[in-house]
């Protein structure tokens, strides 16, 4: 990773975003073994760059959109680790009272719109974000986040067209792990770069390393302040990979059946964007080891101190079944 | 009171609302030449941010309505037919329907979508559908289906400023119907049912176009010596019960008029909720006329055939009092 | 007789109709793997043109279904869970559940739609909903809701048979569900009731998750002196309306169990025919037993709150004996 | 148009196609002027080259899936004047027994597949017909009609990547006739070609001149014996025009507003397909203009016994409301 001229400060909280999701992830994937977590939950490991480069070319007045796959997002823009982990347990103290669960937090004061468990179910919503924007003749940006296999469902298309017509301040990003559930992003499309999609809605499309935080951040900080500019939407391609399941405890409900060989799951784990950066902070002494190992420390603190506050958190009440209906 | 046309008072309704406040704006495919007149006349006042036509995405506009909806704004999503909302159910029952209890009550999405329901000027199946059923049974979607100029202007008002998703939908059939439109401002509140005809003998159930069949059989019926009560729902999501069962225990009968198909429609709902909850005021069974159970034709011999008569509705009061 | 899983019973079910008939094949998002292990086993055995593997493209898979079904094959069409089937609600809705009569009869759309349907995992609303009153409310589709392994694969047989689009919903709640399966072959007809527990006392009618349901209300109640009679229909549309009202006949008292939103539901429609149909034969007011009128929570605690309970089949089947 | 080395019969058979279409579609408009036919009726005039074209590139067992415009497809393909006639007038007689109507005509005996009022709503069902094809390893194409505002629709997306995956013998043909309804092209979407979007699915998009009924049977031959060859669908848009309304009777309806500017009207008239074959015919010698004149004559003809035959067609028998429902 070669970035000259990024400002050390830009690093570091892009650094501390990886890291925070890493750790969170991991221990969601902890708690997901051992049964503590109900419904389903989708693992960010391994995308972290993605959100992370991305939501630090955000202000907090701009807004994301996020997927089932959407721990990651929410953390990237700020998200509370113990808000979130309470909701992952379906916990009262959650972001959603326990009503949303893994595939349905949302944080609006951060301006984090809510993940969803439709795959391309939130680019038409993210298209209305910037929709709100243009109207209000604000310069808040909007952004999507989703992945390969969400950009062959019809809203994807419906959605870059019309933020396309309008010149709306949206940025997708398409998350290119390689996979939609068990199926490989290339047995679904014949063409390598779904930025080339672009090109049928006249925006730009661009590939990005999606493993490379810094540089997704300098694409995503170019597409911005086009969009700010009144320069309409841009289409990334972030090329990621995931590391691990489509969804945990994958391995008992496969019974057996593989889908990833052996060295393509091997190569995608040695694209690992938070040793990356690790290195890069390190090589650059933009950090020193001491310091980056208690940022550690303290970020899995605070993981520790979130799973024990939503273990105390307590359930519902089930007249809270009848709350939060009607505005 | 002036005498205006359907057409004409949901127009009122739509530019009032929209002077009335900046936020709200109306967006779909040709809103601005107005596929339905009522959306005309809207652009010139109000010009492109405000009237916004869109390509033919009916997914994607239903969303970004959403999307406008919770970040401040107060859309009027026009998906022309009924059934072109299918293409946006995701977004609508998915969506707008549970996003706030969803995400725990941090956000409201308050739009309205707009289409026009169900059949009657020969279009054929792709054209004539009634949805409104669909969206009955979404928990935290409001359903309005007017039969009048004035229930469809006082409603739309009170749509446009509602918190929730409301679906406002407007019958091709009652395009040219007219009545008493005040000059002066009103709104009709959501959950509200009207008696659009008082009477004794039996209860006569109906929203939107079905209303004045059953005000036309009711003609008839008073004409043989039986006074029928009609009461128009006009909202549909929630519903009026407690007005359908006041009039149930008075008449002890109920028929319930719905034109769409018969199985678990509205007219299953009311017809259930009466034999549910009135049952000891029952004189006779709960009866339903809807739609004949098949897609809808497009002969208009046909067509008429397939839709809720008012023979039909009289056929049904009869086994109410036989 | 052997004892099999729900899974297990589909599996048989999907793979002996292909063996049978070469017209028949799988299409679908991961349907190779098996998302849903009912479909697992079959890509070894058929190969890449019978188990086919599509992009996550709900309309378009759908839609492909019915062009294949319409051109002479028997497509089965995974959408896995009920609500991206909104995504293709279009096709499904106006499309196969049209065609034959909007082109007057020259063509049939003989395929079947899989998904599962309902709430029970704690996945969130997103993932949670049922979907089987649309669909019954289509006048040209069959819908099946099977509660045990024995009936998912006599009908799911039937299904595949059928000339006529069908919806086949599972239960990811019954997923682990045992029952007995014969060794040989067997169809269950479309549109017949199984009583899965006689009685004489009420007349307690479900289908899929909400038999279980019923069945473990019945055996408390039994318990109680009250012997309720257990309807399961299996087969949504058509229903067998004749097995209900013959069992009312006996028992004059009706509690209709649908796991599903309550306003026009399954159960809405149950209860509406019954109190048309046998309204003198009831002896105390029609009862629904539904989900709570909120959307899915996640929450496992909310969840089960929001479902239909035995408890509330109790409360129910107490309130016709009061 | 030069169109050297195009046989003679070819070019009979496109001429007599386009013609057919032009008269039936020319009384059409004449009934529904007059209020003799029930509904809503989208004509296809000026746009003929392009139903024509392509199916004169097909054989009977090929199929094709139409529009709410969708006269000129049925008739392009073989279909009946009786039958069609019959079924605009909504009677028994009518190739839907007067249960389809306009939006909806069908002839499965001649591989037409139905009109479908649901814009975008065919090209899913184009998809599946493509798929029995290479299912059955039959050398059928399947073809879909659809127009300019249809590509914007998220079926068009997700149809032609799932054709594209599965390398189905399918050809979408893009009636670009500049508008959707009221709505420009040029408005709707960002670009010049929708051919252009066939970069997205891997597949070849050709723009053809919708007006040259000869070079879209060329453009449509190529496509098909590449999909009987296994090459997988093809994506041609045909540039053409709407001679007149987007239904008829528009100009009552739309009360005084116009969207079209008269240039751009009297250019689109300009471009008639029928004048420019009828030039070539004549010019290149193909037929003497008294066989011209007979066989316009008998197609008008033949329309007016259509006319006469869905007059006395009788209204569907009520029962007839409960046939056809269950097969
Ligand atoms: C409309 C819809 N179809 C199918 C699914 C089931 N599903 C959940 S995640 C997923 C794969 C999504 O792939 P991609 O968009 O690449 O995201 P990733 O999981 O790789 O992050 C699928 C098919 C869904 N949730 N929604
Ligand atoms: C899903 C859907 N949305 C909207 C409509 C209303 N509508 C009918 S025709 C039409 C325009 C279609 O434009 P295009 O695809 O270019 O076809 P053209 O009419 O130009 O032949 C529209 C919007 C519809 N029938 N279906
Ligand atoms: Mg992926
Ligand atoms: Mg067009």
């Amino acid at each position: 990773m070669h970035h000259q001229g990024m400002p050390v400060d830009v690093v570091i909280d892009i650094y501390t975003r990886v890291l925070r999701i890493r750790r969170f992830e991991e221990e969601v994937g902890r708690l997901f073994r051992q049964g503590q977590l109900p419904g389903f939950v989708h693992l960010y490991i391994g995308e972290e760059a993605v959100a992370a480069g991305v939501c630090a070319a955000l202000t907090d007045e701009d807004t994301i959109v996020s997927t089932h796959r959407g721990h990651g997002h929410v953390i990237a823009k700020g998200g509370d680790f113990k808000r979130m982990m309470a909701e992952l347990f379906g916990k009262a103290g959650g972001y959603c009272k326990g009503k949303g669960g893994s595939m349905h937090i949302a944080d609006f004061d951060i301006g984090m719109l809510g993940a969803i468990g439709i795959v391309g179910g939130g680019m038409p919503i993210a298209v209305g974000a910037g929709l709100s924007a243009w109207y209000t003749d604000s310069d808040r940006v909007s952004v999507c986040f989703f992945g390969d296999g969400a950009a062959n469902e019809g809203s994807f298309h419906e959605s870059l067209n019309l933020a396309s017509t309008l010149t709306l301040p949206v940025i997708f990003v398409c998350e290119n792990n390689q996979y939609g559930e068990f199926t490989p992003a290339r047995q679904a499309m014949n063409i390598s770069d779904i930025a080339d999609r672009a090109v049928g809605y006249g925006i730009p499309g661009l590939v990005a390393d999606g493993v490379d935080a810094l540089e997704i951040y300098r694409v995503a900080l170019a597409a911005v302040e086009r969009a700010r500019a009144g320069g309409g939407p841009t289409l990334i391609e972030a090329k990621t990979h995931r590391r691990g399941s489509h969804a945990e405890g994958e391995e008992a409900f496969l019974g057996g059946q593989t889908y990833r060989d052996e060295t393509e799951l091997a190569a995608a784990q040695a694209k690992d964007p938070l040793l990356l950066l690790h290195t890069y902070v390190s090589e650059n002494e933009i950090l020193p080891a001491e310091l980056l190992e208690a940022l550690d420390g303290e970020i899995t603190a605070s993981v520790q101190e979130a799973v024990a506050a939503a273990r105390e958190s307590p359930e519902p009440e089930i007249a809270a079944l009848y709350e939060d209906l009607w505005a | 009171m002036p005498r205006k046309t359907y057409v004409a008072a949901i127009q009122e309704a739509l530019a009032e609302e929209m002077r009335r406040d900046p936020s709200v704006f109306l967006i779909g495919e040709d809103v601005r030449i107005g596929v339905f007149p009522s959306t005309r006349g809207l652009y010139a006042e109000f010009g492109d941010k405000r009237v916004i036509d869109t390509p033919i995405s009916e997914l994607a506009v239903a969303g970004a309505g959403i999307g406008a909806a919770i970040t401040g704004l107060r859309p009027i999503v026009d998906l022309m037919f009924g059934t072109f909302l299918y293409l946006a159910f995701d977004q609508i029952a998915n969506q707008a329907g549970a996003m706030r209890y969803m995400y725990g009550g941090q956000t409201k999405a308050s739009l309205v979508f707009m289409v026009q329901n169900g059949a009657g000027s020969s279009a054929g199946h792709h054209h004539s559908q009634a949805v409104h059923q669909f969206f009955m049974n979404m928990p935290q979607i409001k359903v309005i289906l007017p039969s009048s100029p004035y229930d469809g202007k006082g409603l739309l008002k009170s749509a446009i400023r509602d918190d929730n998703p409301v679906l406002f939908l407007h019958s091709l059939s009652l395009g040219g119907k007219r009545s008493e439109v005040p000059t002066e401002e009103y709104l009709i509140p959501i959950g509200l049912a009207d008696v659009k005809r008082a009477g004794s003998d039996v209860t006569i159930c109906a929203a939107g176009p079905a209303v004045h069949t059953a005000l036309a059989a009711a003609k008839t019926l008073a004409s043989a010596g039986v006074d029928a009560e009609v009461i128009d729902l006009r909202s549909l999501s929630p519903w009026d019960k407690g007005a359908v069962l006041e009039s149930v225990a008075k008449t002890g009968r109920f028929v319930a008029v719905d034109e769409s198909f018969p199985t678990c429609s509205a007219a299953s709902e009311w017809a259930a909720t009466v034999a549910e909850e009135a049952f000891h005021q029952l004189k006779a069974p709960v009866q339903r006329v809807t739609n004949k159970d098949v897609p809808m034709p497009f002969s208009p011999v046909l067509e008429k055939a397939a839709l809720p008569s008012a023979d039909d509705v009289i056929a049904a009061v009869q086994r109410t009092l036989s």
